[in-house]
């Protein structure tokens, strides 16, 4: 059986559409704190996680929404967590690092890297209580220079335990380049710890689906641990805000204003010679101009998606009605007496 | 009446409890060789020797934990705990609150503890304090076999992480490992009450946070755990040549505290005298003072810490560490 | 005049150091966007962008303090140093010691600390009094742009490991990166001595271990650090309308501790309330307690401290962490 | 310019006459705690770090012995630290695990896997401070787990550091199989990281200091890390005592007395199955008997080079004549007034 590409085009969209909400009510002030948004990781979200079934776990990192979206959480629920609600999925202990739904076998974590390790307990549980269960990481290639991760790849492979891990590549960690901070390759990194590794573009959910159904199949029946390299998106840059540099994320007119201190910094007396400040130079303009990402981004997996059911136009509309009405009810239920935790 | 040891005890107490729950899986690294008994009745898919990758093997106890399993996860000298921090401190005692109570831990984390055999700056830590600092961590610090098995199944019984400390100065097997105490050219001075109880058919579980009075006493009230219990019951009989009555109190737990015990003795007495064997700045000592002083008693106070990262040289080591003359010396004070 | 923040405060002091003395490099993530003003002025040899391996860069870091360097590594949230904590506790802080103080480890770790800006559990621990546990770390917390710059020269001067915590509230960078202070609907109360100093062309080294008086009382004496001490500068006005006079001392590092200056303000009030952001157990403020009790203070003693877990919420968050309210309760509860 | 044998020989030959004498005064309770000798890894010791000049640097493990005294450390100052001796290498501060020459730029650590980082951070003084110099780290097949040391690979790799990481792969951790917790192919891990490895015989004292020219020389040269994978023996076992299971380092007969316990457990009621029973204790036999190593072993590396040097007996002889005076002079001066920190 192959993908439905109506029902991940839907589950993408879910996600998507209530995480431009949660960017809103970050923006209205009604969410505190960072926000990191998923948006550009759909299609990895939804090409995984429509795999999990009952006993399935999850570990999921800072940009945890849209695994959960799709696993079925409730979103009343996880938006309630994310204004601070008592009512919310965490009763508003948590909030968007920290997001976990023990029915579903799902935790998150703010400390890059720590997945890893929780996962593979996850998949240890379900190899000696729940065998055909599985578990899945998800974290990003930053991720992929932390120890705890890399020793957990170890355990996976050693154990052969039930457990995917999932790269979501976009190819930067904040306002730092992967490559600049990552040597060697990856896919012989992790063959180096013994778990076999697909790569795959991260923005088609059909080509996920299909990586993660040979994965995930394997992992149920005691063929040990794999890793996805997914490549995919920060459509919203690194996190909500002005961000580092006061640019990334906002129009670039603005790193003017903010570039005046550093412009003066770098004329000052003692330090480098002038190559070297140039060069620095030449790396954060770089930077800057590399990590705005454009609104609308010809891989948007999310876009992607929908053009190839564009040949069905009105069931594409009813879908997608559909979608925008589940998120406003969501809205609707959750910012009904006030909402969040002010 | 046969008598057991206190890993020995330790393990007995496990092994009892993993005969009854399926779930309890042991973890760390060369668990099979360290604990023969249980490697070869529950065989390797619960008894798991691991990689030396304490960050990876503690956080996965984590995530056992949250899926069922109830992970027992060695990590063999409590200094190496430092490299699996982030796994207890920010995940193990914070999950059950981040996820608004409705997830909890059930971890045991079991560890060797201390110093007085010659192993140095890095391998004869305490850091109880340094880990009963942090919310969500209960801290069991036990002083006798028979104990350390009951609080090994209370521990068990907790439902929420444990970090387990287990002297080596008390244990036959570590002492014996690390301390070479077999070439027979060493020996140490061990106490009978802490190295060996009587066997036991069944152990119970003994609640966590239920400190003990070892030792009555009206003119000052020593308040320790673990190895130190014995010193300081050592240092309370020495100070009955001067016609001093001091009593003793054995927290067992570093967290949860019994602040009930122990406030009920310091307030017959008037003078606390702690003896902690982790350092002294901001740790256990310091928390007995403000424990006292909350409770509102006006309280005289001294304490016999560790000060300084431990030297390996014996003469310093010994200095270094809390010894009866040092509490003898602090109890003095105290009552000059 | 002109005035400076507490994060430009703190980078400008670094950028007078590293202009001095070659030694100096800053290791860290995202130390290049951080910190743009040093990455342009000193290039990316000495201003380098670390991997998200905190084990491993802190770990070099204390080698390169070894071998001559005076690093200055960056851990972006003292959260993350349980990452590292290995590093820190087993090497930066013992080198000095097991090498029989032949070799000495002149490193700074910088981090931010602290929590109001809604980012939660594993993001918004102070943890200065764990840090402070161990014997061979001193941990610095300003709480004014000037002193902190101050103490970072201070720290840099030290010759030995110090932690350098940045509180988040008082950071004009930080509370706009995490707190999103930028996007215009949130604001933060930020008191403008915290917040803001006089800018001077040229820093001055401060010591580490001199606390200061920021307020003279003969009620009681409050002993923080931080941004707390702007908190307990509050509470203490607001306790005048009672005619309560509540001292306040800025301890400004939470190791080494000036025992004499907070003792000569607790002799003279004979109250001290410990307002301490770090959690309440086994920390700096049963310390404090202690420290009190040793000089053979009489004193009346209260705490306000993070007795749990931060919670997320903003309403939960509020109570949990020290605030004015709780210090003026606290203060009320001791002069009862 | 090829290895001069015989100076390799008698660095070789002065650790272990040092080990010996240690071994001997730790029986004897004159040495306290844990006792981890080298012998079997100094082929590797002398092969590596006579290559080694001033101003380079050393991140040494838990035994640390064989590559000081091939540095040239004072032997007598070594000896009373191990003694606890006031006047020893630390003050008698740090012990065998706890290793510190600042003169020689050595550092040693009891923490697994530590030695990566700080080695990093030595070649990285090296490489902004005094360019030509390197830092070498020395740990086991063990270590090759530990997260901060795989973290270690990486940023010396991006860096492009000068430093040279070996690994002394004796199949080991204590009582642990590396093959049994080690997943992949150490080769194509350490690769993965971008750092190119040789893997070389560690008991041919030849090929080690080969192996160590080139790759210290390209560390000196600028061209970045290079890890050596060099197999060795444990010929004390992991360290001296009756050892876990009261076997590993002594005689096979102890294991019948010390196994008594275990065979009772074996039998009790309640637990695995008998199959799975049966298997762990055909593990735990199949590792003691490993675990023994013979007292003249064929690989010995003292013994290998030694066997090249037998065509001139006469200077074989005045060499050796010499070590041992060199190592009884140096107990003789540690011992003399009694030595040690009791
Ligand atoms: C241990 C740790 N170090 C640093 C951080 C700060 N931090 C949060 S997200 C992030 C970047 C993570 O990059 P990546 O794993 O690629 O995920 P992405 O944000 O690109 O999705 C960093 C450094 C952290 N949360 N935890
Ligand atoms: C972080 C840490 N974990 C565990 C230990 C205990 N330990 C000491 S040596 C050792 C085995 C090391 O194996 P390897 O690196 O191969 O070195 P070998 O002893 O074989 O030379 C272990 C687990 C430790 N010292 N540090
Ligand atoms: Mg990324
Ligand atoms: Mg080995």
């Amino acid at each position: 059986m192959g993908p439905d590409l109506w029902f991940l085009y839907r589950q993408m969209l879910r996600s998507r559409r209530f995480e431009e909400a949660v960017k809103r009510l970050w923006e209205e002030g009604k969410i505190s704190g960072e926000m990191h948004l998923g948006t550009g990781e759909e299609a990895i979200a939804a090409g995984v996680v429509s795999h999990l079934r009952d006993g399935d776990a999850m570990a999921l990192d800072h940009r945890g929404t849209p695994p959960l979206v799709v696993r079925g959480v409730d979103l009343v629920a996880l938006l309630r967590e994310m204004l601070g609600d008592p009512r919310g999925l965490c009763a508003g202990m948590g909030g968007h690092m920290h997001l976990f739904s023990r029915e579903h076998l799902a935790a998150s974590t703010g400390i890059v890297g720590a997945g890893g390790p929780l996962a593979v307990g996850f998949a240890l549980a379900a190899q000696l209580l729940r065998p055909g269960n599985v578990a899945v990481a998800f974290f990003g290639d930053g991720a992929m220079n932390q120890g705890m991760l890399l020793e957990a790849l170890n355990l996976a492979a050693v154990w052969k335990l039930p457990v995917v891990f999932v790269c979501k590549h976009n190819a930067w960690a904040i306002t730092t380049r992967s490559e600049a901070v990552t040597g060697g390759d990856l896919t012989q990194r992790v063959q180096g710890f013994g778990v076999p590794v697909t790569a795959v573009d991260g923005t088609e959910v059909e080509s996920v689906w299909q990586a993660a159904a040979s994965a995930i199949d394997g992992a149920r029946r005691g063929q040990g641990p794999h890793f996805l390299l997914a490549t995919c998106l920060r459509l919203d840059g690194h996190f909500l805000g002005r961000g580092f540099l006061g640019a990334i994320s906002y129009p670039f007119s603005r790193v003017r204003e903010s570039a005046a201190p550093t412009m003066r910094a770098s004329l000052r007396r003692k330090g480098a010679g002038p190559a070297q400040r140039g060069l620095a130079w030449a790396a954060l303009l770089g930077m800057v101009s590399k990590a705005v990402t454009p609104r609308r981004h010809p891989r948007d997996p999310v876009r992607k998606a929908r053009s190839k059911l564009a040949s069905d136009p009105g069931r594409l509309r009813a879908l997608e009605e559909e979608v925008e009405r589940e998120i406003r009810d969501v809205l609707a239920i959750a910012l009904a007496d006030g909402g969040g935790g002010r | 009446m046969r008598s057991i040891g206190f890993s020995e005890a330790i393990d007995a107490a496990l092994a009892q409890a993993m005969a009854e729950d399926e779930r309890i899986v042991l973890l760390g690294e060369d668990v099979h060789s360290i604990h023969p008994e249980l490697f070869v009745r529950f065989g390797e898919r619960r008894v798991r020797a691991t990689p030396i990758s304490e960050a990876a093997f503690v956080g996965a106890a984590v995530g056992a934990a949250l899926a069922g399993l109830r992970p027992v996860v060695e990590v063999m000298l409590v200094d190496f705990i430092a490299v699996a921090a982030d796994a207890l401190v920010n995940h193990a005692a914070k999950i059950e609150a981040m996820s608004g109570g409705t997830w909890r831990v059930p971890l045991v984390v079991r560890a060797t503890c201390g110093g007085g055999y010659g192993d140095g700056g890095q391998h004869e830590q305490s850091l109880w304090g340094w880990l009963a600092h942090i919310p969500g961590l209960a801290v069991v610090v036990p002083s006798t076999p028979a104990e350390a098995a009951g609080l090994m199944l209370g521990a068990l019984a907790y439902e929420r992480p444990v970090v387990f400390l287990e002297h080596k100065m008390l244990s036959e097997k570590w002492l014996d490992l690390l301390g070479g105490s077999g070439r027979g050219t060493v020996h140490f001075d061990v106490p009978a009450a802490g190295a060996r109880s009587p066997a036991r058919k069944r152990w119970q579980p003994m609640p966590l946070g239920q400190a003990v009075v070892r030792r009555e006493g009206k003119d000052l009230t020593i308040a320790t755990l673990g190895w130190s219990v014995h010193l300081a019951l050592q240092a309370a009989e020495a100070l009955t040549a001067q016609g001093v009555k001091a009593g003793v109190v054995d927290l067992r737990c570093a967290s949860p505290l019994d602040r009930e015990t122990l406030c009920a003795q310091v307030r017959r007495t008037g003078r606390l005298l702690v003896v902690d064997e982790d350092y002294q700045g901001c740790g256990l000592s310091g928390e007995l003072a403000a424990v006292a002083l909350e409770a509102g008693l006006s309280v005289r106070f001294a304490r016999v810490c560790t000060e300084q990262t431990i030297p390996y040289t014996p003469q310093l080591e010994r200095k270094t560490l809390p010894n009866v003359e040092r509490i003898v010396a602090a109890a003095e004070s105290l009552l000059a």
